[in-house]
């Protein structure tokens, strides 16, 4: 499991990348949803930073917990549910093995049971499969997080997106994907995908 | 960006303050909370909730009262409310006898309620839910797999609100309520997108002679971008629209809501009123309802839609039955 | 010009017409006038007429309905109506006990409401009036000798129809009105001008970073053009004009209206009704009553009106007598 | 007395001018005012029309009542009642006396009692009295009759049109100057000056 100090930093890095990218991400859910994914993350990072460090926690799965918590209460939208259920999950995963990519995995039912989104719908699950293939396979790189969000680029938004002018959506990334790219790109920079 | 406010990441709380302000008399905020509640609800009946993002005022908070919503809870502008509001919302409105929530159809306000309704059973509430989808414009658009929630809505709180002040139980407000969705559909039409305050310019552009039809209330796209059309011939095509989707029958009643998305006069409203009726005088149906106004709007959007709910038994009572709301 | 009409020259027609269809159970058009009235007028009571340009939706019509205005008459557009609309006017409302005139301070409303009045007086009809010249922003502007009219009006409407009501006699409720009109103002904002129909463009051009405090309802020129300030210093300034024509001292009690003029969505109103809130928390004054929305109109004018009424005897139970209008 | 064919003659040349300056009327409107003062002189003009193609009057007397009713019950504003009162007025005046300047004189005096202006106040008085002084003197022409509206331009308006943005006004017509003007003008082309 990871330590509450690592999953400390690993956060600190996903927020920090927030951050710098808060208005990247509202341009890119402005083209293809409603401009509102930056502030809404924003909004959830500044909370989260808040708990984490007022908490004392005793490991990284209630680190992740208290994350989840804090997303959950501030984002709002669909984002957030999804945030708070990817990072729930993942915290419980994390009480019961060591495994990463078991981790990892549990993030993924949890958010595609909530938004019952398959992959190919342009959502952060087209993200979040991918990275789970490749950390099982022991393999996760920045670059395959990067080309996974990439790769949204040229799916058309469907389950929950599309429209007669689902063209509109077709040539530009979805900002979820792009944010939990952030969360996984954090963590291969942390160093903590080999622990 | 023309708009009277201060900072824009503060709109939400500042307006939810100055409502308070306006009509402490009837209503109060929870504090620490986007949760506007009823004062003194009565106690044993069934409770109803409702909200969504902010920025369709007077939707939520204005229909909060006895006859109508007893809590309304407001997300950021166009952002589904998180689940602890909406469970604060939920306690602040709970009179024992259970409680009620109508979400409209957007995925991040149904994820939302959904994990509010959760936290709620947890402590012991007994809650049940619909879920309004009455937006014929498109199927699966941006936010939402079906179709949107819309306008309709106002009429769901209306009548439930008086059901639920009648008496009815959760179970009977449940099924009135699936009904009540089965039986109401929008379609409006667009002139201007609304300008998001964080966000600082409109969420899509229109050429000054463009308009588009089925847009929604958060800027998603519509089915049909078209030169600027008379007020005749969008009262033809919006009529149309619903025609089809309902089907007309000869002596079926409906009621009907012309419903302004912000920064559109009343004039045209009823100007719009005035061709809708010649449309609908050519059909074989009655039309004992009708409102007009702005109840579901989209910050400064410039457009209008057209609600129709096609009625059964006593729901024509039930729109009649007396509120002390805000804005009805 | 994005607006949801026909003809231009048609729009007053055609938005009494729908008004009329969705209204129809409370108020009737005059067959070949622009005269609203209320169906079924009790008998034995003095009733109220009043009316002007039109544009200013929901006034008047929408204010027309048992414990307010008995007959609204419209003119085109931002223009008064002639003698004999308003004559059409007092003859529908008349129920045997005089008829009471609410004129806002336009040169063309007073003689126009004048000639009507001396029509119907030479029929017999007991007919009164009060001119109602609320705005504080300037002194003899364009259209006006003396100060124009505007949402303060709306007041005056509401306490005088909950007068008329009760049963004040025309002389009753002269003396009453008179007193109103010297303890209402009003000043605005405008960070827009209205278009228009039959004009096709804004009555004046702002810059996207220019607001104007003082424009009247018709788009007249106001008193201070500057950049476009926060909600926090519109109120400031608002409520400053306010304070000095006032000159508020401890223990006074006032009504406060927050207008919008068409375009401004409600949620920038309820932001600026708190930030009038913290404004006036630093005078010794109270504020009973408070009302905030879209009442006196200019067309898609972008801006909002602050009216304060400087309270009297029983004026706040007057502002809340119950009333069946359209918008109240 | 003007006779009936006359005076139809007069107001016919009055109509057509207003019809064919309807904008130009609106247009300065707008400049110094509400931008109505053409349409609602085209509305007036139209009723005007009908009520004396309609009326089968005996002398000019008769027909300048018809048009007063016409126009007071289509123009409305401002402008409305003022008309209303001069054509009432200098009907009333000219079943007493032949004398037109005393039919311009009572049609003046009725404005200035329904509108309360004085000269000089940027209103069409600043052309309904000049046109009166120099029919009185006998040398009334189309010349004094442009040169009265001409001189509106540089007063500024105060009854009823003041403002701190007063100078709006200056340099500008006044439009119910212009369109009394036309009026006069009328009279003139028409010949009936001198009849
Ligand atoms: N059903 C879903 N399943 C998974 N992810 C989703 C789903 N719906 C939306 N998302 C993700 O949420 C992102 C949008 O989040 P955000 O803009 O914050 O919320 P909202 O869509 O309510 O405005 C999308 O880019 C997408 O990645
Ligand atoms: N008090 C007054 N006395 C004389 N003429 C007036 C007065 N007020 C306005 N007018 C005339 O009326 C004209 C405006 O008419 P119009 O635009 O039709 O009406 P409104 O001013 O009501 O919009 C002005 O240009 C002016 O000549
Ligand atoms: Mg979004
Ligand atoms: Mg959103
Ligand atoms: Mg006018
Ligand atoms: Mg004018």
């Amino acid at each position: 499991m990871l330590t509450a100090e690592q999953t400390n930093r690993w956060l600190e890095r996903f927020a920090e990348k927030i951050e710098a990218n808060k208005d990247y991400l509202s341009e890119l859910d402005g083209i293809i949803g409603d401009g509102d994914h930056g502030n809404n993350m924003a909004r959830g990072i500044e909370e989260m930073r808040k708990k984490l460090q007022a908490a004392d926690p005793a490991n990284g799965s209630e680190v992740l917990k208290n994350a989840s918590v804090a997303l959950l209460s501030k984002i709002g939208g669909a984002a957030g549910p999804l945030y708070g259920t990817a990072l729930l999950e993942m915290s419980k995963q994390m009480t019961e093995a060591d495994d990463l990519s078991a981790v990892v995995k549990a993030g993924l039912d949890g958010v595609q049971k909530r938004g019952k989104a398959e992959e190919g719908e342009k959502t952060m699950v087209d993200v979040f499969a991918p990275v789970y293939r490749e950390l099982e396979a022991g393999n996760l790189t920045v670059e395959a997080v990067e080309d996974a969000v990439e790769a949204t680029r040229e799916l058309k938004a469907t389950k929950g997106r599309a429209s007669y002018l689902g063209e509109r959506s077709i040539g530009e990334l979805d900002p979820g994907a792009v944010s939990i790219g952030y969360l996984f790109i954090s963590l291969i920079e942390e160093g903590l995908t080999d622990v | 960006m023309k708009k009277i406010i201060n900072e824009p990441s503060n709109v939400v709380d500042e307006m939810l303050d100055g409502f308070v302000y306006a009509n402490g008399d009837r209503v109060k905020r929870i504090e620490d909370t986007t949760v506007i509640a009823q004062k003194d609800i009565q106690p044993n009946k069934v409770t109803l909730v409702s909200g969504g993002g902010s920025g369709h005022e007077p939707a939520h908070a204005g229909f909060v009262g006895k006859g109508m919503l007893q809590a309304a809870v407001s997300g950021e502008v166009f952002t589904s409310p998180t689940p602890d509001q909406v469970f604060e919302g939920i306690k602040a409105a709970d009179a024992g006898e259970g409680v009620f929530l109508i979400i409209k159809n957007y995925t991040g306000d149904v994820m939302n309620f959904d994990m509010a309704k959760e936290l709620a059973e947890a402590e012991g509430i007994n809650v049940d839910y619909v879920i309004v989808d009455d937006d014929i414009a498109v199927e699966d658009s941006t936010h939402t797999a079906g179709k949107r929630g819309v306008a309709g809505t106002v009429f769901v709180h209306k009548i439930l609100g008086a059901a639920a002040d009648r008496g009815y139980s959760l179970h009977e407000l449940k099924q009135l309520a699936v009904r009540l969705v089965l039986n109401v559909k929008s379609v409006g039409v667009a002139m201007t997108a609304a300008t998001v305050p964080e966000v600082g310019k409109p969420g899509f552009t229109l050429a000054d002679d463009e308009m588009e039809y089925g847009v929604g209330i958060h800027s998603e796209p519509g089915y049909k971008r078209t030169a600027i059309k008379s007020a005749e011939k969008i009262a033809a095509e919006l009529t149309a629209q619903l025609k089809k989707a309902f089907d007309f029958q000869p002596g079926q009643e409906y009621a009907l809501l012309i419903n302004g998305l912000g920064a559109t006069p009343l004039m045209e409203q009823y100007i719009l009123a005035n061709d809708v009726k010649k449309q609908l005088s050519n059909e074989a149906i009655a039309i004992p309802y009708k409102k007009v106004g702005n109840w579901m709007t989209s910050l400064d959007m410039n457009g209008v839609s057209l609600t129709m709910l096609k009625l059964e038994d006593d729901w024509v009572e039930l729109l009649n039955h007396p509120v002390s709301v805000t804005d009805w």
